[in-house]
């Protein structure tokens, strides 16, 4: 058991954390979320250019092959300044099925300029109806010849409003909720029948609703096996999930030291208010919920990565299910423990506060993975 | 907890006067739970004013409406039930009985009715920047001027809606050398006198409800003191006790969950109604139930006071517990939406417009734990004056 | 509205008070918990006398007609010092199927004599199959010409082991779970067929296990129609729902003021252990769900006795989960800020402790309650 | 977290031995998850002692094992899945490693040997009537006699099983005219020695743990002070720093949360196995993955000792959070067995060998956050050395 980092982890982890503190405080992403965009292709470029983009992919598919874990630490350090640019929706989210189920080809044209910073990838799954199925799907991908016809609605698609390309779910066949039948396509933001609008959402992140009306795609936009999706689709949000665990610990530890700052310089009553027993008591609290939260998190980087389906569902449910809850404690009891000027748009501990709320949701909320780990065969383990 | 036949009676009076009283455009924005502007609450208020029901609470000589505790309470819960909109507490709620109990006859005349008409806004001044849960260190100075008038320099925080305001009442010190409690005087000023700048800005919902205001020599003349000079702090615990029963809010946790029962009817996954999954019922019976016991509270509460009993320890949980309500509420509205949870101010037609302003309020309603005497200074107070346990 | 209590009530509550305070407070169930009935029969024949055993019952089944709330106004007043008789489990739990639908004949013979407190009364309804479920009823009674024969196993009779009369769920008819086809018999303790084994309980209350093996009843021992028992069964258990609310909310007041005292008394660090902000707080938080509860009985003392079945479940499930969860915490905090003593036999904290989680568990738990809660037409008005 | 080769042998000849080393009747009550009497866990004791592994954490010098962290921490997890009796931690845990730290040679070679083999029982004496989170305030006199030894006068309270125990190391005030944590001496005292009387009295689980130890004109010889006169308090500390994750007893809440589900599965309600509920998996799996997130803390805090680190911030959280866990799980065994919850020591058979001990458990496990330092006590020390917040 060792849970030291290697020499090549710190090197990122630092290189990150200075990153982060010179060119990339909590204020660029105030200032960038008023913006059309919300983030910056120059410094994406520049996140390709440190290797970061890549860290994770394997050096088959031109990543660094340094595993899950390194796409994790860099998400735990941007996510302690809230760092905009779309890491997670975009190298994780999206770059994650390409990876893994893509030809060297698709690799070679889609994965290679996000890896370098000059392209965005999204993932459009969601649908009205899906919620947290993968396999609820209907948009339709029918044959066209040689080629195929995508036709549908999707939601919520993160950071699509800034995208190249995005990586559709498509039904090729089976039935309403099938698991088979699902398949993968990529298709040019900017190309015809592909309807995007921006939509705001809650943590200063922007989205798309996308439309897509005939959208004709040639056979080499199909990403792994035809029918067989779902399963890519799984993988993807799991390892989404994970790193929405990622940044979320680093999110938390920073909004816990926020607090722990606000508790020792504000002044009531003559006292600090940090120096108020039931106040301390409640920091407490936080603290043991940020170590639940990075110790879990840093379980399901680890596991997501694991052979077998089970152990990464195990992990990365146990992680978000903590995020969900134990990060909702927190990031509440930042906000009252700052009082007044918590609940204000001026304060950043408001921006940690909907930042969490946002990871919670995504990937999967609360209910939806404790109810999954519930299901796995590890549940009845022994019994 | 049988209502008597006349009890009965009034409610479907009540019932049917909002039905028919409230306008198109406001019933819309109720069936959807959408949020109202404040023009549609000033637009109610003075639908209510000219029914003569904007105050019922207050003394039949200032314009209220004699009636028992029990119609009060089935007037609110029908309002509650119609979605209407909630009026502003500031003038109606707290500054008014506040004068009805202390100001002279000359301020009650000139103020009162303008409040229960609508026709003057009115916002509060007692919390600034280095003065929140302990108030009474307020520095927001009040020097007497040659005229026996005051002149006010300083700033206050949280002037929730001073933008729409016409008349602020505020708590400022006018003898700085005397204990800190005892120097504070109660003052009402005029938000249009030279001197005063407002500065409106976001709350964590995204929307412009607090303000920052600033007093650079404004002149407030003798006869806007209220009660006597030095004794504000005592005026000002008067109200404090007073708004802690009102922002139980009991009536919007009862919309909100319906809201969110309602987001649920509607929220089809996969053909099936989010409500008919069992996990969501028994989440949302989770708050239900304890909202229910809450409103037992209330129900206690206003029956004591019926009988001209003093609240009972009882009331003084009402904040406390009722505030942690109202964000379990939005909790659970938040989760029944699934991605459609993320909108922030989207266009209309993005989300349902029942879902449109869900976020927003979900944010902004952290501060129900924070306002009117944060709870953990509630949790001081009952630990100290309920409990008696040791300072 | 109005919840000030009637003279007759007022009067009710300070004579049960004087009784708890000088001839049956906590030290006499502390005595009696070790004794083979774990109550007195002089005591329970005093209560008769007082009134106090009939004080709900409709005067025409020989009661007092005060309404369900007096019983509950004498169950708060019990609760708050442990007295062991068993008025929830006899009175209520067992009297008042019989009340409601025993003939004249019956509440002479059975009713009367436990009005007196000649007699005790218990409900075998329990089975190892059944658990929340009134219907499930596995126990049979077969047709002997004009009598009926009795045979099954029932748990956790409560306070049985010093009943004269148990009053039997037995399935005359139907199948396994069917509601229709469970009947109610009165069977006589002493009656050959008839075992009981006494069993202690976590509370310090006793019960029974009983064997029925071919118990001969006449018809004059039916209760209420034949094959109509789950909805006699269900309104029992309503009652003693809102008996154990009352009871629970009683007990819960004591244990708050034992922890205050204690608080005041307890020094350390130089002080009064009550003078620590975060165990003042804690204090508050007991202080709000003691408040709750007694609100939340109440409305269910007053509710049960509403014609409409709707209205009374709502409010009994409604309270029955706030004594769960509430209270639950009510009591662990009690113990906690007790310290080390708490968790000693040699201190009352725990005797409350364990009488709340027993209260708790009886008559549908926190779970049951909410699920049927939700299940309510109510739960839908207005959606 | 993956394990080497080496650890994976060491694992599967740990677990066959541990098959083949316990007694059938220890076996058959760990099946169950019977209650271990004294006998049971001093048999057990007696049988790691003779293949070497009683105290895997001790230096190898005195006993120990030299295995790494990591096979010590799969060791632990093998012998909590057997279900085998846990040994006492008073001689093995607290004082064996405080003697092996602070002790003279002496003491050593007459005290670790017979700890190690299950020859000598010890018990704790720190806590007395009027010293409990406020330990330093202790008041158990030892005066010095003329031949140099000590005499004890008081009371010691908390004294867990010392009706068992041959020995007992203790805090005692040596010098009563310095500030209270300076006047403090740890020594060891033979509970054989007249004098001394226990009293056990049982706990609200019914069970007797719990005793008083009173100290009458106790004589203890000089050479039975460990360390320096006065510097008891020292030594203490560092001993409950250690008891800390001792504490945090992952391995007894995994064990509950199996019984828990071996009792749901085994609950048949019309045929149906409990275990099969929704509603019920999703409450054992929140307590589960709280535990996963505190098993994988506990596992950070094993690999940076592997590493020669000192203990990070997160293992200050074992104690608090892990007791919290631990009574978690019961209220979930309490829960699955519905009414034959309320069985309170009844003869065998009344409920299933699994049930039997529940109750009793369920109420003496709201004992672990009040002992070894209570969770209001470690949140203060977290606040002030984790979080440095103001005194």
């Amino acid at each position: 058991m060792d849970f030291e980092l290697s020499a090549d982890e710190k090197l990122l982890v630092e290189t990150v954390q200075s990153f982060t503190k010179k060119d990339s405080p909590v204020e660029r992403f105030r200032r960038l979320r008023g913006t059309e965009l919300g983030w910056e292709r120059a410094t994406w470029k520049q996140m390709g250019e440190l290797g970061w983009l890549g860290v994770s992919f394997p050096e088959s598919a031109g990543g660094a092959g340094l595993g899950f874990v390194a796409a994790g630490l860099v998400l735990e350090q941007l996510g302690a300044t809230l760092v905009p640019e779309p890491f997670l929706s975009s190298v994780v989210l999206a770059g994650t099925p390409l990876a893994a189920a893509g030809t060297p080809e698709q690799h070679e044209r889609f994965l290679a300029p996000l890896i370098a910073g000059d392209t965005a990838l999204a993932l459009a799954h969601v649908e009205a109806q899906s919620r947290h199925d993968s396999a609820s799907v209907s948009t339709r991908a029918t044959r066209a010849g040689a080629a195929w016809r995508l036709t549908g609605r999707k939601r919520w698609v993160l950071d699509g409003h800034g995208a190249d390309h995005l990586l559709v779910s498509a039904r090729t066949g089976g039935s309403e909720r099938e698991r088979d039948g699902v398949s993968l396509f990529v298709v040019d933001a900017a190309q015809p029948g592909v309807r995007l609008e921006r939509v705001d959402c809650m943590d200063g992140h922007k989205a798309a609703l996308v439309e897509l009306d005939g959208v004709e795609v040639d056979a080499t936009r199909l990403v792994g096996p035809e029918g067989g999706g779902a399963a890519i689709l799984d993988l993807a949000l799991d390892h989404a999930a994970a790193g929405a665990c990622a940044e979320g610990a680093g999110l938390l530890a920073r909004a816990l030291d926020m607090t722990r700052e606000y508790l020792m310089q504000r002044k009531q009553f003559g006292a600090a208010i940090g120096s108020f027993q039931a106040l301390q008591h409640r920091a407490v609290d936080m603290f043991v919920e940020v170590e639940l939260c990075k110790s879990a998190a840093l379980l399901a980087m680890i596991k997501v990565s694991d052979p077998s389906g089970a152990e990464r569902m195990r992990a990365v449910s146990a992680a978000k299910a903590q995020l969900a809850r134990g990060g909702a404690f927190v990031v509440r009891q930042a906000t009252q423990l700052h009082g007044g000027i918590g609940v204000t748009d001026e304060h950043d501990i408001g921006l940690y506060f909907k930042r969490h709320q946002v990871l919670a949701a995504l990937f999967g909320d609360f209910e939806h993975h404790v109810a999954r780990y519930a299901s796995l065969p590890s549940f009845d383990a022994h019994v | 907890m049988s209502y008597s036949p006349e009890h009965v009676a009034f409610r479907e009076e009540v019932r049917e006067w909002i039905q028919a009283a409230m306008p198109e455009h406001l019933r819309a924005k109720a069936e959807v739970d959408a949020a109202f502007a404040h023009a549609d609450v000033m637009e109610w208020h003075r639908i209510l004013a000219a029914k003569g029901w904007a105050a019922p609470h207050w003394p039949v000589e200032h314009g209220g409406t004699g009636w028992d505790t029990t119609r009060r309470f089935i007037f609110n819960e029908e309002l509650e039930l119609a979605g209407a909109p909630p009026l502003s507490p500031f003038g109606l709620n707290m500054v008014g009985p506040l004068l009805i109990q202390f100001a002279n006859d000359w301020q009650k005349q000139r103020f009162l009715p303008k409040i229960l008409a609508g026709e003057e806004v009115w916002c509060q001044g007692y919390s600034e920047p280095n003065a929140g849960s302990d108030l009474a260190s307020l520095q927001l100075r009040a020097d007497t001027a040659a005229d026996g008038g005051f002149v006010l320099n300083g700033q206050k925080t949280w002037t929730t809606y001073a933008q729409y305001a016409h008349w602020i009442f505020l708590l400022a010190r006018t003898d700085p050398n005397v204990k800190k409690q005892q120097g504070i005087s109660f003052l009402l000023c005029d938000m249009r006198t030279p001197g005063v700048t407002v500065k409106p800005f976001l709350t964590t919902g995204g929307t412009p409800a607090f303000c920052e205001t600033w007093f650079e020599n404004v002149s407030v003349p003798r006869e806007n003191l209220v009660g006597e000079l030095n004794q504000g702090w005592t005026y000002a615990k008067a109200l404090l006790g007073h708004e802690r029963t009102l922002v139980s809010g009991v009536g919007i946790s009862a919309r909100t969950l319906l809201r969110t029962k309602r987001i649920a009817r509607d929220k089809l996954v996969d053909g099936r109604p989010l409500l008919e999954d069992p996990t969501f019922r028994a989440k949302i019976a989770r708050v239900e139930i304890e909202l229910e016991a809450l409103r037992m509270v209330v129900y206690r509460t206003v029956a004591a006071a019926q009988l001209g009993h003093a609240p009972g320890a009882e009331s003084s949980i009402l904040k406390l517990r009722g505030t942690e309500i109202q964000q379990a509420c939005f909790d659970l509205a938040m989760e029944v939406m699934g991605h459609d949870s993320l909108s922030w101010f989207n266009r209309d037609g993005v989300v349902s417009a029942r879902e449109q302003s869900v976020a927003s309020s979900f944010n902004y309603i952290r501060a129900a734990t924070i306002y009117a005497g944060s709870n953990e200074i509630q949790k001081n107070i009952i630990a100290k004056y309920i409990l008696g346990l040791p300072g």
